[in-house]
């Protein structure tokens, strides 16, 4: 099988989507661009033309529903934020309308749209161009949320969510882009709702989604030379989430840290949390760690950007400290203030 | 409150006579079909408005009388396959549009039967089998839906169209600008129809727009935008046959702001007349203009309509609506198991 | 004392801090409204005019803007917002702006705002008219949330979060209008991020939010006559959290439901079931159950209605469950899709 | 792309004649000062460009070289408490207010000295000490808080003023539509000074606009709004005259749209003219109307500086920039004790 990396990936997965379905368009800031989103859209607008690439005026509310009202005729639009942070400004397209039409219309109209919503953070951006929002969205009750780690996945995942009948918001973090992997050429699904062992263990699992779960493997690497067999759970889906294989693991090592680059407080980390307080309390040997970003905004200066996000050392410290095999304290990830 | 803007109306020149020439180019049947739907969405509303007051019906009814000339006279130009979108004054325009009556009142009444299942109530009426995909509440909200729609109709290179109905508060949201925008910037094929009542909630509009001739809105956009007489079925149809078909030959948009009034109050049958939000003279001023009493009397003085038929009109109708509070009343509530189904199509996960 | 309405109270306190800060003022949709936002604003437009008491054009966005950048200027604002499906409208001002300001300007401007939101649900008005957003806003590091649920803490809590140099989010529900309790004359301040036990117990922790917090008492008082004492913990504030309260009630009881009627997934149940399992392992002696909404968007139908939304009942129910006293599951509530 | 735009500018009736009338105005005092702030903000930028291709300033850039004359044309008329919001091209801005020049170099350094003590980088410049209350990186975020301010003074009763700049993109953001409305309803002390630059990242303005004439968007909310020449001191700063003293003497806003160019690429030292972005033509024909050179070479015709002076004030400068650069290159980084810092003002919860 060929390896790509994740970015060519998601190029390859467009152009296939876009070729083999017609009613398949794209949409949203920058998607023709040589720069703007990174390589993902290089050569769509040439090969679809404007009508299909649809490069938007800055109004995100009503570009996402004008996704939103595409969809309602009949297209199956993949609708894209170049940050997660602008997508504050189409939070009503996407929460009154999208996530509601289908359960508030009686099941009567489906909105067959998917989200393109990309983190883009460090170098020095800042507050306001490095946010993860995949809790706010997995919040909401009829929205899907997808967290790809792997270039595999992604295509799996963006072919999912493209066929799917539901809103899907796939989470894209552009640290992913230049990960490599083997990728099938032709389109293949990944169910939504599934998650995956990345790497069997048994003393311990992390459940990480997206980037973190690179971050969980180079942890589980540098652990075992300590003797230490962690689990490297990739969630994939945050929502619907695998509840079955995330239960199986945990009931198996029976110590849990979940790993989540987004704010700490109600984030999707606190709904593993919660799920494993809630069902797996006898299954448990010691406590839930978290290992996310503190709850603060992001900062500008490199400095503080290597102290703010958290790393594979994070996750190394809090299964040290669940295994009490270390003092070391979770300082980063358990500052929660 | 608001009587500058009636006043400025009051001097335009509209009425019965402006009238004559625009109904002049509709056939008697045309005319017929659109006394009719009229007809039906008062006697509809005026119903509601007793089942409200009654305490049959609980979800929060925004009703439509006053307004009856603007979604006739613009859907009469529509196809099954054009798109509506409306508001939380949604069931003129769902009527019009050919929505099944008895499925709106079971939906009014929260059953299982209704257009929505029981899960939307009167805000959120539903009929995508006459291209009526569904109203939001949010103000403005669904106007970017009914670009989106356009765009989708021109994308799959069918003449459809989509409407977008809205009132004049919605004018506030940046999300109309946003819209006429990229409408006119696409050149989609979408009509807008803002029906300025005047009022948005409490809120009489001059102390909401800067700019309270809304039409002028679309100058800063590159696209038509004219003012009418909502009351004036002659004037709202000929305007809405130009921009629909405008919208149709792949022109682009077009911003039709219709001058109308609420006559009951913002929500429920209450006309909003006490608490000092606007005067019984104002009232009276818009519905001594009624635009259906208008019709009425335009289709008897010409002879195309006899006061038989329409007094046999207005009996079918009633016997239609008795119909459908019957259906409503005899209708299942949803259940538990409804009221878990649905927030996604397909299996559960 | 004087006995008030929660409604009353919220009225007079308004006035009092208008009356007593000229930096104070009231901006939002209906605050001159005779119904729009219950009788809470009464009369403030005919005393203070217009300048003070600003009803706005329907326009989330900039509106709240407008009161960020009034409280840049020296002005103490309250942003009022009719109800929370709306703020979605205004989330770019609140979350990129209000809550990153301070911090993204190095401690060097503060945002003095409070942001009233308002929860309208009940009365078949469905999913667009219906929701409780605390969670979202709790997940933003930048904005306090503060949830009173009787009038004595509203008066308390809504004084602090003027005089507060921070955005503070003050949630208020509707349904808490008519409750009646002893209020003070005079203004008084609850420090933001103070607990309060309501009802002492020794076998298990309800820890509630606003309304759901009379739902536990409730719950307390049925299950009295079962021989079941049961602690309730008004949490108040979401953000700060009193942690300290919630930790050593649950070191006490050894069990813990949490109640909030807002969504399941990743809400502030969520958070505070995470916290327990992160911090309080050792000494629950169960897992952490919650009661929430189920992750489903509001329906219409009042049928539906008394389904959706959880009451004492399902805190009892889930309490029962924990002491093992009750096959009965708590099935609304722990329906998680 | 974007040359039809640049046409249309081609032919206005502007440059170096017009300005010297409007120039007259001017006294030789005001006249060096302004030359000075625009000088200023060109080196600066300059020597930024040069660092961040050197790869010592790591945070986004987006530099204001080639709209000098807007922001020093402008803030000519304002006071220490009138505020300035600004964007994410926010350094002409800073500058122009009266911002400390080490603490803005520090702080593109990410240093704990930096005017946001490293947290904000170069988008997010404040400096409350001048009126400059911190600029959004979030296209037309910025537009709302000052409409707010001068709500603010209004309340306070003070005559102070606030201007909001942002680009062409913004005219494309709803919040930009709600924020004029109110402005005019309410009367506002605020100008709005659309730098438009034909470009929004990589989009010509054409493919944004339905009507790329940004200053008719005025016309809709009923306040004033002029197209001007953005390279053209004289124009800039009469019409900038009229605007400050309308909104301090309480008669409301004012829409500028100031016709400008940026030399750089969006981002960065770059030019964007690879990657078929805009022509050399096009960067040609904008340079070669160079507001600051037209200055100098006026106030050098005029006898109002002389050649030492000139060569004098750009030595100062660039000592200064020296001076600046050097402060922040020792400055200390900020450290994990002050990432935790200052979520909340007050005790730390
Ligand atoms: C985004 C949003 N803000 C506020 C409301 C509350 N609201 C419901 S109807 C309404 C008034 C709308 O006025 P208008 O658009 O003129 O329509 P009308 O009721 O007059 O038909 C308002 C403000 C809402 N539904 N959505
Ligand atoms: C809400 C939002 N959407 C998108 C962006 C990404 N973005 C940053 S700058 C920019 C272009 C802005 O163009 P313009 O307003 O003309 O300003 P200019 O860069 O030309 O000075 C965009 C789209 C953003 N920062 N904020
Ligand atoms: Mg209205
Ligand atoms: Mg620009």
């Amino acid at each position: 099988m060929r390896t790509l990396t994740y970015a060519q990936t998601f190029n390859e997965t467009l152009r296939q989507l876009l070729r083999g379905d017609e009613t398949v368009f794209l949409i949203g800031q920058g998607v023709k661009s040589p720069w703007y989103v990174g390589s993902t859209t290089l050569g769509l607008v040439q090969e679809f033309g404007e009508s299909r690439i649809i490069d938007t005026p800055v109004a995100e509310n009503a570009m996402t529903g004008v996704g939103i009202g595409a969809a309602l005729s009949g297209l199956r639009p993949i609708i894209e934020h170049p940050r997660m942070d602008f997508m504050y400004l189409a939070m009503d397209q996407l929460a009154n309308h999208a996530a509601n039409w289908y359960y508030m219309f009686g099941s009567r109209v489906p909105v067959p749209i998917t989200v393109w919503g990309i983190i883009n953070r460090g170098g020095e951006q800042a507050a306001q161009h490095s946010q993860a929002l995949q809790a706010m969205f997995a919040h909401l009750p009829g929205i899907k949320v997808v967290m790809p780690s792997t270039p595999y996945d992604l295509k799996g995942l963006l072919v999912a969510a493209v066929r799917d009948d539901n809103p899907v918001l796939l989470v894209d973090d552009r640290w992913l882009y230049e990960v490599q992997g083997e990728v099938p050429e032709e389109l293949y699904e990944i169910p939504l709702g599934q998650g995956i062992i990345r790497r069997p263990g048994s003393q311990a699992t992390v459940a990480a989604t997206s980037f973190m779960v690179h971050e969980a493997l180079k942890a589980a690497a540098a652990l075992e030379k300590q003797g230490v067999d962690l689990e490297v759970l990739d969630l994939r889906s945050v929502k619907p989430l695998d509840q079955e294989l995330l239960f199986a693991s945990v009931i198996k090592t029976g110590r849990l840290v979940v790993a989540d680059a987004a704010w700490k407080t109600c984030g999707v980390a606190a709904e593993i949390a919660a799920l494993a307080a809630e069902h797996l309390f006898a299954d448990l040997k010691g406590p839930v760690l978290r290992v996310t970003l503190p709850d603060l905004p992001a900062p500008a200066s490199a400095a503080l950007e290597k102290l703010y996000y958290p790393t594979h050392q994070d996750i190394e410290a809090a299964v040290l400290k669940l295994l009490g095999m270390n003092g070391q304290e979770v300082e980063k990830a358990a500052s929660g203030f | 409150m608001g009587s500058a803007l009636a006043n400025r109306i009051k001097t335009a020149p509209a009425g019965l006579d402006c009238q004559h020439d625009h109904l002049a180019e509709c056939s008697p049947e045309e005319l017929r079909e659109m006394a009719r739907v009229m007809t039906r969405i008062r006697l509809v509303e005026e119903r509601i408005a007793e089942l409200v007051a009654g305490g049959e019906i609980i979800c929060p009814c925004h009703l439509y009388i006053g307004q009856e000339v603007i979604a006739a006279g613009v859907s009469a130009h529509l196809r099954p396959d054009d798109f509506v979108f409306s508001t939380h004054r949604s069931h003129g325009h769902y009527l019009a549009k050919g929505g099944d009556l008895k499925a709106m009142m079971a939906e009014l009444f929260g059953r299982r039967t209704g257009c929505s299942r029981g899960k939307g109530g009167s805000m959120h009426l539903v009929a995508p089998e006459v291209g009526y995909p569904g109203s939001s509440a949010i103000v403005a909200g669904s106007i970017p839906l009914a670009v989106g729609a356009a765009l989708g109709f021109k994308l799959r290179r069918v003449d459809c169209v989509a409407v977008a109905f809205f009132g004049d508060g919605a004018a506030c949201e940046g999300a109309f600008y946003e819209s006429l925008n990229f409408a006119a910037l696409k050149k989609l094929p979408v009509v807008f129809v803002c029906e300025n009542n005047f009022y948005s909630t409490h809120m009489p509009l001059e102390e909401m727009q800067a700019e309270p001739e809304l039409y002028k809105k679309a100058a800063g956009f590159n696209l038509p935008g004219v003012r009418l007489d909502g009351g004036n079925l002659g004037e709202v149809w000929t305007t809405a046959r130009e921009a629909v078909q405008r919208a149709r030959q792949g022109h682009g948009p077009t911003l039709m702001e219709c001058l109308t009034y609420r006559w009951r109050g913002h929500v429920g049958p209450d006309y909003d007349l006490d608490k000092d939000l606007r005067t019984l003279e104002e009232l009276n001023w818009w519905m001594n203009r009624c635009g259906l009493k208008k019709l009425e009397e335009y289709l008897l003085s010409r002879g195309f309509i006899s006061g038989a038929e329409a007094a046999a009109m207005v009996q079918e109708i009633t016997g239609e609506i008795a119909a459908a509070v019957d259906f409503a009343r005899h209708s299942p509530f949803p259940d538990k198991k409804d009221l878990y189904l649905g927030v996604f199509k397909g299996k559960q996960p």
